[in-house]
């Protein structure tokens, strides 16, 4: 990826429950001009199945407009939920922002 | 011997199934069951919450959500997730979405009464370290 | 309408007295408590805590403490705190410390229980708004 | 307070309760250079009557050694046991440290 002011970062924090469905939705939009896509949920402590059904929506719609997002996580529940609704084969996921950002590299 | 009880009711907003799986998470530390245990019962009642309030809020009046749980000495935990609303026909209950994969994959087993004359009622069980 | 019930088990270690603040505080926001009200309740619940812990420890086997809360919809509550440690003669019971002077501070009434068959039993009611 | 090379600061944080009896005993000495002390409780979140009873037996003896000790608390449960407990009169409380300190050197 050469022109980094088109690689886009979406931060989320805190416990993604069905109380922040519409702000989830609100923020998982894709940019006119993202040509990758770095979600960061470091800082997400817990999410459920609402949150992972709009994360679901976000990367499908990415996949389609050929948009690579790599999603940082490394809280614990967040990726034992992924694993259990068997998503862990559709999104990207690392535990580390550097290898995130090393796959958006090679990806776009 | 370790053992509790725990048992709550509030009218089902969808605020509440935070406060709740806080207050089951600080009830499971409270007898002194590990962090890595407790991760996947919190994750699969907040899929039993997190159904019972999405779908409370549907309706005009808002019922209420009831959660119980108990834990007895030899490891088993019940936890009852409870609510008055109105429950869709039973065939739509079964795997449409993610709530009720993720809740069969951690519980040990899982009893769904969504005839129940208060509601949906989701009993899941677990089997702890004790 | 709110409500739920409380009931914790375990060792009466020193350790014991946190978690089971920390979750009765939890069970307080999960039934919409607010925190000002709280803060009294847990100061005077964490007391008799203290107590039972204390106590229990000064023997060779540990027995358990137990906490035991509800609150009503009309926004009573009532929480025991029971242990199972040999209790001191009754003359000593009555404020010697500032704890039970804390406690009585606090709570609407208290009934303190030095010959219960389990040891010392105290029942605190507080009248929160509900 | 003229040397400010002798004015201690004792920092205590989180709960004290029962469990850190101990630990708040050893905490709560006056060192023999100290010609005053501030408590700063303003991270305690939470004390119990054990707590009280340690520093009661800390400022009695301050006192007897004519040290003056400024205590900073901050959090409502700290505010309130200790009214409570009728220590009140007994300790001196400031919401401010500034206003803690200037006890201290008027009052050294
Ligand atoms: N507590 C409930 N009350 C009413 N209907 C429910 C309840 N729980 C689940 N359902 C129904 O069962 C379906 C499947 O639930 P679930 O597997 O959790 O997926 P999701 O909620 O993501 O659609 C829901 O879409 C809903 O129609
Ligand atoms: N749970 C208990 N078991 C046995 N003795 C107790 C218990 N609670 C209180 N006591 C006795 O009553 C006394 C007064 O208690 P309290 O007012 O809390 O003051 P403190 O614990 O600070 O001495 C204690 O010192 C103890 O002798």
């Amino acid at each position: 990826m050469s022109d980094r002011s088109t690689f886009e970062v979406i931060k989320l924090s805190g416990e993604l429950d069905v109380a922040r469905k519409e702000e989830l939705h609100a923020a998982l939009v894709i940019g006119a001009s993202a040509r990758a896509i770095l979600l960061d949920m470091s800082e997400v402590t817990y999410a459920d199945s609402t949150a992972l059904t709009e994360m679901l929506r976000f990367s499908t719609q990415a996949e389609r407009e050929r948009v690579p997002v790599a999603i940082v996580a490394t809280s614990p529940q967040l990726d034992r939920i992924i694993h259990y609704a068997g998503l862990n084969e559709v999104f990207k996921i690392f535990i580390d922002r550097g290898e995130a950002l090393s796959y958006l590299e090679s990806a776009s | 011997m370790v053992s509790g009880e725990l048992k709550l009711a509030r009218p089902a907003h969808v605020h509440a199934a935070k406060p709740m799986r806080h207050a089951l998470a600080a009830f499971l530390s409270a007898l002194e069951v590990p962090d890595v245990e407790q991760v996947d019962v919190i994750t699969a009642v907040g899929e039993a919450l997190a159904n019972a309030v999405e779908h409370a809020y549907r309706g005009s009046q808002i019922p209420d959500v009831s959660l119980r749980a108990r834990l007895d000495a030899d490891g088993t935990l019940a936890v009852d997730v409870i609510d008055g609303g109105r429950h869709l026909p039973v065939v739509q209950h079964i795997d449409r979405g993610f709530g009720l994969r993720i809740v069969r994959s951690i519980a040990q087993s899982i009893e769904l009464d969504a005839d129940a004359a208060d509601g949906t009622a989701l009993r899941m069980f677990f089997k702890l370290s004790a």
